[in-house]
């Protein structure tokens, strides 16, 4: 995999909200077909950083290069881009008042002008990949929370993207229902999506992540394999933050 | 007559203004009086309605609801001809002002009431069950307990309703009560000059603006509550 | 000039102008527009609003002149121009018929009298009230007047002596009662500077009087022959209303058709 | 007694007048079917413009329309609108007037209608649909319009509702809607009961909904 | 205590609502004093005989009596009783619109008629019996749950009943609000008041009860001490819940 050429590149990131520094210099690179974690405390900047790589936010100062897109270029087109660069929610995010399969449907319509045959086609397939097909017709007020995250990656999915961004995606859910997600997470890796994840799970993290990147105070800390990060920690606030989060696991 | 002057002389005429100036004066206090009584008319039957109506005697609510429900789907200019022709054809000539005032006030009542029942049946039944656990009365926990945070619930609702609901005093000028469009309206064809007209759009903005501001003023205050 | 010309009415004003069951409207002075307009060689339209909405249409150009039934009053000469009158008009009050008719003005004291808004019925009673010791409410309409007299909401409706009759034959409950003289005249207004439009229209007015069709149609609507003195058949020598505001006193001769 | 029942529920009279106010009545119904979905569109525009918070000029300046036409008696507006345009070399038939004073009064409520339901789609609603490609017109379109139309359909039926009761004032410029048709009938026959017979009309058409609305209100208190 | 004499007697309590019998002839004594707690499985019917106890909900048949009112007699004044039977709810109840103090006072003021000052000085010392006296000023919407049942305790305590019922009144805390209240209950026992508590919270009965109850089904299946139901039980129903709870916890 180290072969692989760099598909999303974060360097020198800087983002203000008015005068707080949110982001100061964050850099960062993601290669094809990896699963990025990044961790990192409450407020460290983790959502910031992932909204400002589809735009959702617009960086203060910096560069970033995602799926082959300038985004700090001021003549890019942004809907375009976030056609190879999906996102999914901590709050699904889904459309209440269209089915999953219509969730899934309505980008590849309007946005990439598909036929409706062929953009059903699609959006069952993706959720057939997240085990939902026999909930197509469902509403999202009729599922649980793990299958609309579900559909969500599905929505995600079907465009097609080079590479997903996930914030914190099972935060909102019960404990019973977060494996079924990284279950489908873990499936979309070994299809060889691209995916840089927001999580609090660390166990996650350890077990799947390909990279581990370590934010705090709106910098990245530290970044490496999961077993970097997780067994040899080397900044001393990687190490606080690992111990801090052991200790509440064993309450 | 170029256009402007044209429009100034005939819109803006200063001494037709002067001239019609106290009858415009008069009709705005008639405003003004007539749609104070029909927001606290109104909103206290309404209220009371909401309160009979939650006694939960069938009789009565359905008798409630048809009076809701009729009061809501007449216009009220409608309702102020029949109520200003037809009372006084059954013996109770009542004048202008009267009609006007009841018949808005009860259209007001209709919404009001359905606002108010709509916010008291939202509440939780827990509320009336442990006012009642402490030994008050029936009436005691509609009015310290229910009532209190029933029409809290119905403001957001009602305050477009009792804007467009006093506005209509405008329309009492149908049936001879000598407020300002009626006011207007006589002065500006006796005078063949819309100025008059225009002092009463004048008067009618001074009088409902406030009305409208204070109205976005509640509802935020008790949305942030 | 082929635009049609447009006009106006107060559509609960029979017989002068009320509305058709079919819809449209008719009356004595649907009719007197009718044939101005023919011998003016143009087409016309009639609309009907309220009257207190007329004059402010007629100014705001909406109108170009008004065929409702204006009475010619030194106030209303001030701001607008008048042809000469094509009838005469007096007041008379409308009553229930239970009730005694009135003899003098006197006897108005303590009742209430129903007029419709903006017209000089409203003016008269605005300026008499005071003095005969009445009081008296405003209608959007004369319908509305006359209704209020049978609702028991007034005792009198008072306006136009033609109007009034029609109403008391049309309605059993009602009947006419006193009159008050005025010497007033019925006539087209126009805006204050339109001298032309007023003076073809007044042209064509003359021609209608001198050959009676202004009698006939009097005679259709309203039932009586009018006599010689009557403006709708006495012939004024020069242009609008004598001794009003806008009398042109330049001696005109028709030229009809 | 008996005078009040000649007067407001005179059977001869009812089927004297009934064809007349038929037409009055259609008129009505299709005069609100012009102006219901244009206050209802401009009011949408307008609410767009308040909470999609690109411009602070743009949104005071439709706080200011709004307040004002909430203020203005729509009776007065339409008195002004036709009669007063025409000095501005503008100049409208009855209808355009009416629809134009209708139009500038409803916009006014619709947009506070609309507002209300589109504060009450969350952010991630655009978020999610902006990141799926989606641009904002069409975010707006497909995704949050819909659901804040859903919020508020109870007051944007009862709004729609007052608009039909409020075609009564374009009997003063004498649009022979329903109204206007009785009150005309009524001064043909000198007898009130047409305009009873409207009310009976009115109820006809809007009770119907009325209930429909109280029915929607009601499910969304619980 | 056994001296004491009897304040809440009921026999033969039944309450059908519409066909289905939901109280098939209740018997239960509580003496004056006592905490007596009703435990026993969803659906037994536990709340409703409480809310027979004060008349909350009318009984079908059978016999109440409650702080000397005799609650069938149809000339009852309920009002009256009802200042004599407090009652704690499981969703606390308060007024929304009131400030804890005034939520403490109404009853005092507009039942018993007491004046301002006087249902102040007696709100202010129910409040500081559950330890809230500093949070009289604020709204119910302001406090935690466990601080708003404390004020609904207050609420009762304040009119000075002879008995409290409780339904339930620490299951809709959250698990570290929960001690705070119990420990008030507690307190309140240690001053006498005797209370009648539904409660799913078999640690604190076992720990507090005078008195434990037995429900299910609709009848008092057994009662006794603390012990004797805790340790040795009787009846097999009784066995098999308390197992089933015990089971429940080890989880
Ligand atoms: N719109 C905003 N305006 C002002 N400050 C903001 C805004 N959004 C975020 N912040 C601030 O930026 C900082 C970083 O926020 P961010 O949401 O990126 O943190 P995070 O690492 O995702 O935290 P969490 O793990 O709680 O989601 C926080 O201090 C937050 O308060
Ligand atoms: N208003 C009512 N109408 C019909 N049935 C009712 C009503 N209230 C309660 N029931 C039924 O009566 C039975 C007893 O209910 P109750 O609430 O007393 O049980 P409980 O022992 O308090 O249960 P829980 O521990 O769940 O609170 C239940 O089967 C319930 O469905
Ligand atoms: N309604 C009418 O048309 C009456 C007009 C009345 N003759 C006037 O000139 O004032
Ligand atoms: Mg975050
Ligand atoms: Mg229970």
């Amino acid at each position: 995999m180290q072969t692989n050429s760099t598909i999303l590149d974060v360097s020198g990131l800087c983002k203000k909200y008015g005068n707080t520094d949110v982001l100061r210099g964050v850099n960062l690179q993601v290669r094809e077909g990896e699963l990025a974690c990044i961790i990192g405390p409450s407020g460290s900047g983790k959502s910031t950083m992932l909204r400002c790589c589809n735009l959702l936010e617009s960086p203060t100062s910096g560069n970033i290069i995602a799926a082959s897109h300038e985004l700090m270029n001021p003549e890019i087109d942004i809907n375009r881009m976030r056609q190879d660069v999906g996102m999914v929610f901590q709050q699904f995010n889904l459309y209440p008042h269209l089915s999953a399969l219509n969730n899934v449907t309505l980008a590849l319509r309007k946005v990439q002008n598909k036929s409706k045959d062929e953009a059903q086609d699609i959006a069952m397939q993706a959720l057939d990949q997240v085990g939902l097909k026999n909930k197509a017709m469902s509403k999202p007020g009729e599922l649980s929370g793990g299958q609309q995250q579900r559909v969500a990656i599905a929505r995600a999915v079907a465009l097609k993207p080079r590479i997903i961004l996930f914030d914190e995606p099972t935060s909102a859910l019960d404990p019973e229902l977060v494996d079924d997600v990284l279950n489908v997470m873990c499936d979309l890796r070994k299809r060889g999506m691209t995916m840089v994840v927001v999580t609090h799970e660390m166990a996650f993290a350890h077990a799947a992540a390909d990279k581990v990147i370590f934010m705090d105070e709106g910098v990245v800390v530290e970044s490496g394999t999961a077993a970097d990060i997780f067994e040899r920690p080397r900044e001393g606030r990687t190490q606080a933050f690992l111990a801090r989060y052991a200790n509440r696991m064993r309450q | 007559m170029d256009a402007a002057t044209g429009f100034l002389f005939t819109f803006f005429n200063i001494d037709v203004a002067r001239q019609y100036a106290d009858v415009i004066g008069k009709g705005t206090l008639i405003t003004l009086s007539a749609g104070l009584a029909v927001i606290v008319t109104g909103i206290v039957l309404g209220t009371l309605l909401a309160i009979v109506r939650s006694l939960g005697c069938r009789p009565l609510s359905l008798l409630i609801v048809a009076f809701a429900d009729i009061m809501r789907s007449l216009p009220p200019l409608v309702l102020l001809i029949i109520l200003y022709f037809g009372l006084s054809e059954v013996g109770v000539p009542l004048s202008a002002f009267a009609v006007t005032w009841i018949s808005l006030s009860l259209v007001l009542a209709a919404y009001a009431e359905e606002s108010v029942w709509a916010g008291i049946t939202s509440l939780p039944k827990g509320q009336m069950e442990a006012a009642r656990s402490t030994g008050m009365k029936w009436w005691q926990t509609m009015r310290w307990v229910i009532l209190p945070q029933g029409i809290r619930r119905a403001i957001p609702p009602l305050t477009n309703r009792v804007i467009s609901i006093t506005k209509n005093t405008a329309l009492g000028s149908v049936v001879s009560l000598n407020e300002i469009l009626n006011n207007a309206q006589g002065a500006s064809s006796y005078s063949g000059n819309p100025t008059p007209l225009m002092m009463a759009a004048f008067a009618y903005v001074a009088i409902f603006l406030p009305l409208v501001i204070f109205s976005r003023w509640l509802e935020r205050r008790w949305i942030q509550n | 000039n082929d635009a049609p010309l447009r006009t106006a009415v107060d559509a609960t004003f029979a017989p002068h102008a009320m509305p058709k069951l079919g819809g449209g409207v008719q009356g004595f002075n649907v009719d007197l527009g009718e044939e101005i307009a023919k011998r003016l060689g143009r087409k016309i339209v009639v609309e009907a609003a309220e009257f207190s909405g007329l004059v402010p249409g007629l100014n705001s150009k909406r109108y170009d002149f008004l065929i409702a039934p204006v009475t010619v009053t030194p106030e209303r000469s001030k701001s607008l121009l008048f042809t000469e009158g094509y009838l005469d008009t007096d007041y008379t009050f409308l009553g229930s018929a239970k009730s005694a008719p009135i003899e003098n003005l006197e006897q108005l004291k303590g009742k209430t009298i129903a007029v419709n808004k903006g017209s000089n019925y409203e003016g008269w009673a605005k300026e008499n009230a005071g003095k005969y010791g009445f009081r008296y409410d405003v209608y959007g309409t004369n319908a509305d007047a006359v209704q209020a007299i049978q609702a028991g909401r007034a005792d009198y409706n008072l306006a136009g002596t033609t109007v009034v009759a029609w109403a008391a034959k049309r309605n059993p409950a009602l009947k006419t009662s006193y009159t008050i003289k005025t010497g007033l005249v019925w006539a087209l207004a126009f805006r204050k500077d339109d001298k032309e439009g007023r003076t073809s229209v007044s042209n064509a007015l003359k021609c209608m009087k001198k050959d009676g069709t202004v009698a006939k149609l009097a005679q259709k609507w309203f039932g009586f022959e009018p006599d010689a003195t009557n403006a709708a058949v006495n012939i004024t020598p020069g242009t609008g209303v004598p001794d009003m505001d806008g009398y042109d006193a330049t001696p005109v001769t028709p030229t009809c058709s | 007694m008996e005078n009040f029942i000649q007067g407001f529920f005179n059977l001869q009279v009812y089927g004297e007048v009934f064809p007349f106010l038929l037409n009055g009545l259609w008129t009505t119904i299709w005069l609100s079917a012009i102006v219901i979905p244009i206050g209802a569109i401009s009011g949408l525009i307008l609410a767009i413009g308040m909470t999609q918070k690109n411009s602070r000029l743009v949104y005071w300046l439709i706080i200011v329309y709004v307040d004002f036409f909430r203020a203005f008696p729509p009776l007065v507006l339409l008195i002004l609108v036709y009669f007063g345009w025409p000095f501005l070399g503008i100049e409208l038939n009855k209808l355009t007037a009416v629809v134009i004073a209708f139009g500038l009064n409803n916009a006014s409520y619709y947009a506070e209608v609309f507002r209300a339901g589109l504060e009450g789609v969350s952010k991630g609603q655009m978020e999610a649909a902006r990141s799926t490609g989606l641009n904002k017109r069409k975010a707006l379109l497909y995704v949050v319009i819909p659901q804040a139309v859903r919020n508020v359909l109870p007051d944007l039926i009862g709004n729609s509702i007052e608009v039909v009761k409020l075609t009564t004032i374009a009997s003063v410029v004498a649009l022979p809607e329903l109204l206007r048709a009785a009150r005309d009938a009524q001064s043909i026959v000198y007898n009130p009961s047409p305009v009873m017979l409207a009310a009976l009309m009115y109820l006809a058409l809007l009770w119907p909904l009325t209930r429909w609305l109280g029915r929607l209100e009601h499910k969304r208190g619980q």
